[in-house]
């Protein structure tokens, strides 16, 4: 059973990672791509998060007088942990882009700053 | 049982992903955002990641989509629809995934413990920490010390959005905001039961984020998701009372000082190894016993931490709300 | 063993509870009858689900952390929809009795 | 205490740490002097660091103490001693001279913002440098690439936003597919740390999801180094950012990502997957000549000079990649020396750019016409980087040429034709630099520039350093030389032919 859901995981990442990145790459609106790559990153995280389960595990936080107790790989789980904070830092660094940009265009549309930008 | 459970998520997941995708209303795909963050931090738990699973809820499902509300008040609430170019991105994006896919077969099947992963590093961190350093939630022990230098990194990465946030705001609003948003921006001040909940649960918030800060050696938790409770617990005191009462309660001058002063205390703990004789971020030889060493300089770091998120994440917040 | 039927009697309660919110959620005809399905159901569901909880894992600490989860709970709830409807009311939504306005409109 | 052992850490840890107290300082006025001091203390221990290594030293550094695979590890070889010689020269030099630059185009309450923003780059772009552990690459890329966002949006022209915009969402990309290549890369072998995953990875390097890591991780990393079709971000970021900041990032940020694009591959995948040297070169040489080609061809009809410079850089990038995508020791060695000596052609004349820029208020070419007559230093400072830049003996930018051409005509038959079309690009960088020198020396001068005077001194002195510098290493090449067929040899050492 848990092979099936090893496989389903790959491919929800993947399916959520290119989900992400058309959002990124195909619509206009800056918040849009924005809301996109924070999904990107969030499809990572599942894939690493994926690579850290081991069968019949708990998480790594060792038990008192429990002998032979199967621990999940904590490494993979510390690398996320750094991940998020640096997503959530870079969606928080474009957004003040973004306002700046809606002040300044009037806009966050791609193609109206193109236009207002261009000659 | 869990099996079914998950596939449930994941497919939830993928759904949710699409329709914040299709929605052409910002606010909706802001909300189902975080809605995925919170499918995706249960999804974390049933994968055994309990700190994970405490981060993305905190951080992902809490403070992105405040940050987020916050873009949206000051920019558009619509998106318009797209005109043209859709098909070569959904080509090239199928093709990938194509890829991606064929390539998942190759790997080793999920919860495999012949994995290679689970043979080479981890093992020795699940055999050795109890000997080393002596504290039971092995993430923070690996996070604090083993690579306590990705989370120095991880610490000065918040700092450079925070710093970005505010270098890039502080430049005056071009034209005049609009006299209707004067009202909005003291938020639920004059709706009784809201208030009376809110100011009742705040105090709880600050000690559930203590709790987690302190409690990060023995369970899941630790400085980044104590600094973000904490930091959502007094963004909901901003809303409830005005923004205005909470820069009274900890001016912005404060904020900074605690953003830089937790990154500076992280680097101190690190140049102190260094001094004593040790490496950088060398724990051990702060006390003479190593392990006490280790414990006490994984608290001061994980304070560190917590301070400069916390006050990270509140002077982004300001500088957002501000603007209205 | 009692406990062990009781625990599973309210968890289905409390799922089935939930479920209906839901369906109901979808099916209301305006955003304040919708709104009503989602709450009421979703606060009773809870208290079940928690109790449910509560009664398997017997006495201990974990029963004591139910508990505030379960007080949280129900603060936060009937708050959250309470500035809900205020916020839809403030901006303009006014309730409806006659249903096929509802319906176009939403 | 014997700092001796610690300058690999001190490397990242000065720049990083005095981040925050640039940040509190008071008056704000001391922001500029304290960056500026802690710039010269890096460049200073890079210094050292590059004669330990030519001695023959090698730094490892176990960050905590733990060893290698467990905790991480920084580790310096010839290649990184050259880069951190670049990232941290570049800083010290541009900010020496910045200060007037900076005055006048940021205001001041923002000013500790900014150079805090810029310590941050200095240290992460030294962090990728120094470090032996592949997810610690990731962590610091993100921060000198947030902080540089930060730098180029402080531009006072409103297209510096979505300029910027456009820069964060390829860069994360670039980052989250790195990211994705090294969990590809954890799954199948257990490890971070590249020496490690170097002797790991070879039991499983025939599996696909390998192959995938080498695909994200080489995708990942040409959007970060800007490798041609990838460059569409650069170009903006460099015309619109600071002009002080373009001279900054045009001089090393890109390299950095180049850095760790041909450590990885040289390192990690080359010596362990079949065939992908083949697969390297057929992939990458297309690509490396046609953004010679191309990009220099852009650079001619560009009417910004920030802009047409900002294109060279993307033609120079092909020239790297092509030197690297040789798979030979002579290939590599031109490539690394070319690192080193575009950085110094285009860091002066940037530099130079920014001279012109302080009195000029615009950097459009029918702006600078005449303007050789008012600012006779600048300008001579200019045309002689930009004859580094195209490749005149006795400048640096001939040395590189110089062993590119000599590598190239090492493949036999069809090196001729590459030979060909580096020429022909050399051409098209003569013509466009051309271009600037004929407005600015044979137009006459628009009635407006009447009170221009010559830049700054202090700006004008660090121009002129940077140009003597590529004289200097026009006419003794040895430093660089050294270092990089020195790295170059370690990296395909245990090449099996």
């Amino acid at each position: 059973m848990l092979e099936i859901l090893g496989y389903y995981n790959y491919w929800v990442f993947a399916l959520v990672l290119m989900i992400g990145f058309y959002a990124v790459v195909a619509r206009g609106n800056l918040i849009k791509k924005l809301l996109g790559l924070s999904m990107l990153q969030s499809a990572v995280f599942l894939m690493y998060i994926t690579l850290s389960k081991v069968e019949g595990a708990t998480a790594p936080i060792l038990q008192k007088g429990v002998e032979d107790q199967i621990y999940s790989n904590p490494l993979p789980q510390v690398l996320i942990l750094t991940a998020i904070v640096v997503g959530v830092s870079t969606t928080a660094l474009g957004l003040a882009i973004v306002v700046r940009i809606k002040e300044a265009y009037g806009t966050i549309e791609e193609q109206d700053i193109l236009k207002a930008s261009g000659p | 049982m869990i099996i079914v459970f998950a596939v449930f998520l994941l497919t939830l997941l993928v759904l949710t992903a699409v329709a914040v995708v299709r929605t052409e209303n910002l606010f909706v795909a802001v909300m189902l955002m975080a809605i995925f963050s919170l499918l995706m931090a249960t999804n974390f738990f049933i994968l055994d990641a309990a700190d994970v699973a405490l981060t993305e809820a905190a951080v992902g499902a809490g403070v992105t989509t405040v940050i987020f509300l916050g873009a949206l008040a000051l920019t558009a609430e619509q998106e318009k629809p797209i005109v043209s170019g859709r098909w070569l991105p959904l080509a090239v994006v199928s093709v990938t995934v194509l890829v991606i896919i064929y390539a998942s077969f190759d790997q080793p099947r999920l919860g495999d413990p012949g994995a290679p992963a689970h043979q080479h590093v981890a093992p020795w961190y699940l055999e050795k920490t109890a000997e080393f350093i002596d504290i039971p939630n092995i993430v923070t022990a690996v996070l604090a010390s083993y690579r306590g230098y990705d989370t120095l990194g991880e610490v000065f990465v918040v700092f450079a959005a925070c710093i970005g946030v505010l270098f890039l705001l502080s430049v005056p609003p071009v034209k005049p905001q609009k006299s209707k948003s004067s009202d909005n921006s003291s938020g639920l001040r004059h709706h009784l039961i809201p208030q009376v909940v809110g100011r009742l649960l705040v105090p709880f918030i600050f000690l559930f984020g203590l709790y987690v800060q302190f409690h990060g050696e023995y369970g899941p938790g630790g400085g980044f998701q104590a600094g973000a409770i904490i930091a959502t617990g007094i963004i909901l005191y901003a809303l409830l009372e005005g923004e205005a009462a909470a820069l009274n309660a900890i001016p912005k001058s404060v904020l900074m000082a605690m953003v830089c002063g937790g990154a500076m205390l992280y680097g101190m703990v690190g140049v102190a190894g260094m001094i004593l004789g040790g490496n950088f971020l060398d724990y051990s030889v702060l006390h003479s016993d190593p392990v006490i060493g280790q414990q006490m300089g994984i608290i001061l770091i994980e304070a560190g931490v917590g301070i400069t998120v916390c006050g990270a994440l509140l002077s982004i917040f300001h500088a957002f709300a501000e603007r209205d | 063993m009692l406990l062990d039927i009781l625990s599973w009697i309210l968890l289905c309660l409390g799922g089935g509870f939930v479920l209906v919110g839901g369906i109901g959620a979808l099916r209301m005809p305006n955003f304040y009858t919708r709104m009503h399905a989602a709450s009421l159901t979703d606060s009773t569901g809870s208290i079940l689900i928690v109790v449910g909880v509560m009664c398997q894992a017997g006495l201990s600490l974990a029963t004591i952390k139910l508990l505030t989860i379960l007080i949280f709970l129900l603060l936060t709830g009937p708050t959250a929809t309470y500035a809900l409807a205020n916020a839809a009311l403030l901006s303009g939504m006014k309730p409806q009795a006659d249903t096929d306005e509802g319906r176009s409109s939403s | 205490m014997n700092i001796t052992p610690h300058l690999p850490a001190l490397q990242v840890v000065v720049p990083i740490l005095s981040a925050p107290i640039v940040l509190l300082l008071r008056p704000k006025g001391m922001a500029w002097a304290m960056t500026t001091v802690t710039s010269l203390m890096a460049f200073c221990i890079a210094i050292a660091i590059v004669s330990g290594v030519q001695q023959g030293q090698v730094f490892n550094y176990l960050m905590g103490s733990w060893s290698a695979p467990y905790g991480i590890e920084l580790s310096i070889d010839s290649f990184s001693a050259i880069i951190l010689l670049v990232v941290t020269g570049a800083s010290a030099l541009v900010l020496i001279g910045a200060r007037r630059s900076i005055d006048a185009q940021i205001e001041s309450h923002r000013q500790p913002f900014f150079y805090a923003a810029w310590l941050l780059v200095l240290s992460g772009l030294a962090g990728i440098v120094v470090t032996g552990d592949a997810f610690n690459i990731f962590v610091f890329m993100e921060i000198s690439s947030l902080a540089s966002y930060v730098l180029i949006a402080g531009g006072p022209d409103r297209r510096a936003l979505p300029a910027v915009f456009k820069y964060l969402i390829m860069g994360t990309i670039g980052a989250t597919f790195y990211l994705i290549g090294i969990g590809l890369i954890y799954i199948m072998t257990g490890t971070l740390n590249l020496a490690d995953m170097e002797v790991r990875i070879h039991e499983v390097a025939d599996q696909s999801p390998v192959l995938l890591a080498a695909g994200f991780i080489t995708i990942g990393l040409a959007l970060k180094a800007a490798v041609f079709p990838l460059h569409l971000w650069l170009p903006n970021a460099y015309t619109y950012a600071p002009h002080v900041v373009t001279a900054f990032l045009a001089a090393c940020a890109t390299k950095v990502a180049l850095y760790v694009l041909i450590r990885f591959d040289f390192f990690v995948f080359q010596q362990n997957l079949s065939g992908h040297d083949l697969q390297f070169s057929y992939f990458m040489i297309p690509l490396a000549l046609l953004a010679a080609l191309v990009a220099s061809s852009m650079a001619l009809f560009e009417r910004n000079l920030k802009c047409l410079l900002a294109y060279s850089s993307v033609a120079q990038i092909g020239y790297i990649v092509l030197g690297a995508s040789l798979v030979t020791v002579a290939g590599l060695t031109a490539s690394i020396v070319h690192i080193f000596n575009h950085a110094l052609a285009k860091g002066a004349l940037f530099l130079a750019v920014a001279c012109l820029a302080i009195r000029l208020s615009s950097t459009q070419l029918t702006d600078i016409a005449g303007v050789a007559r008012r600012m006779p230093w600048t300008m001579a400072a200019f045309v002689l980087a930009g004859l580094s830049l195209i490749g005149v003996p006795g400048t640096a930018g001939f040395i590189s040429k110089w062993y590119l051409i000599t590598a190239v005509l090492a493949k036999g038959a069809w090196g001729i034709a590459l030979v060909f079309i580096i020429v022909i690009s050399s051409l098209l960088a003569v013509v466009y630099i051309w271009k600037v020198i004929e407005q600015a020396y044979f137009r006459e001068p628009q009635q407006a520039n009447g009170a221009v005077r010559e830049a700054p001194l202090e700006l004008l002195a660090v121009t002129w350093v940077a140009v003597l510098a590529n004289i200097y290493f026009g006419f003794y090449p040895a430093i660089p030389v050294s270092l990089s067929s020195a790295a170059a040899e370690l990296l395909l050492g245990q090449m099996p032919q």
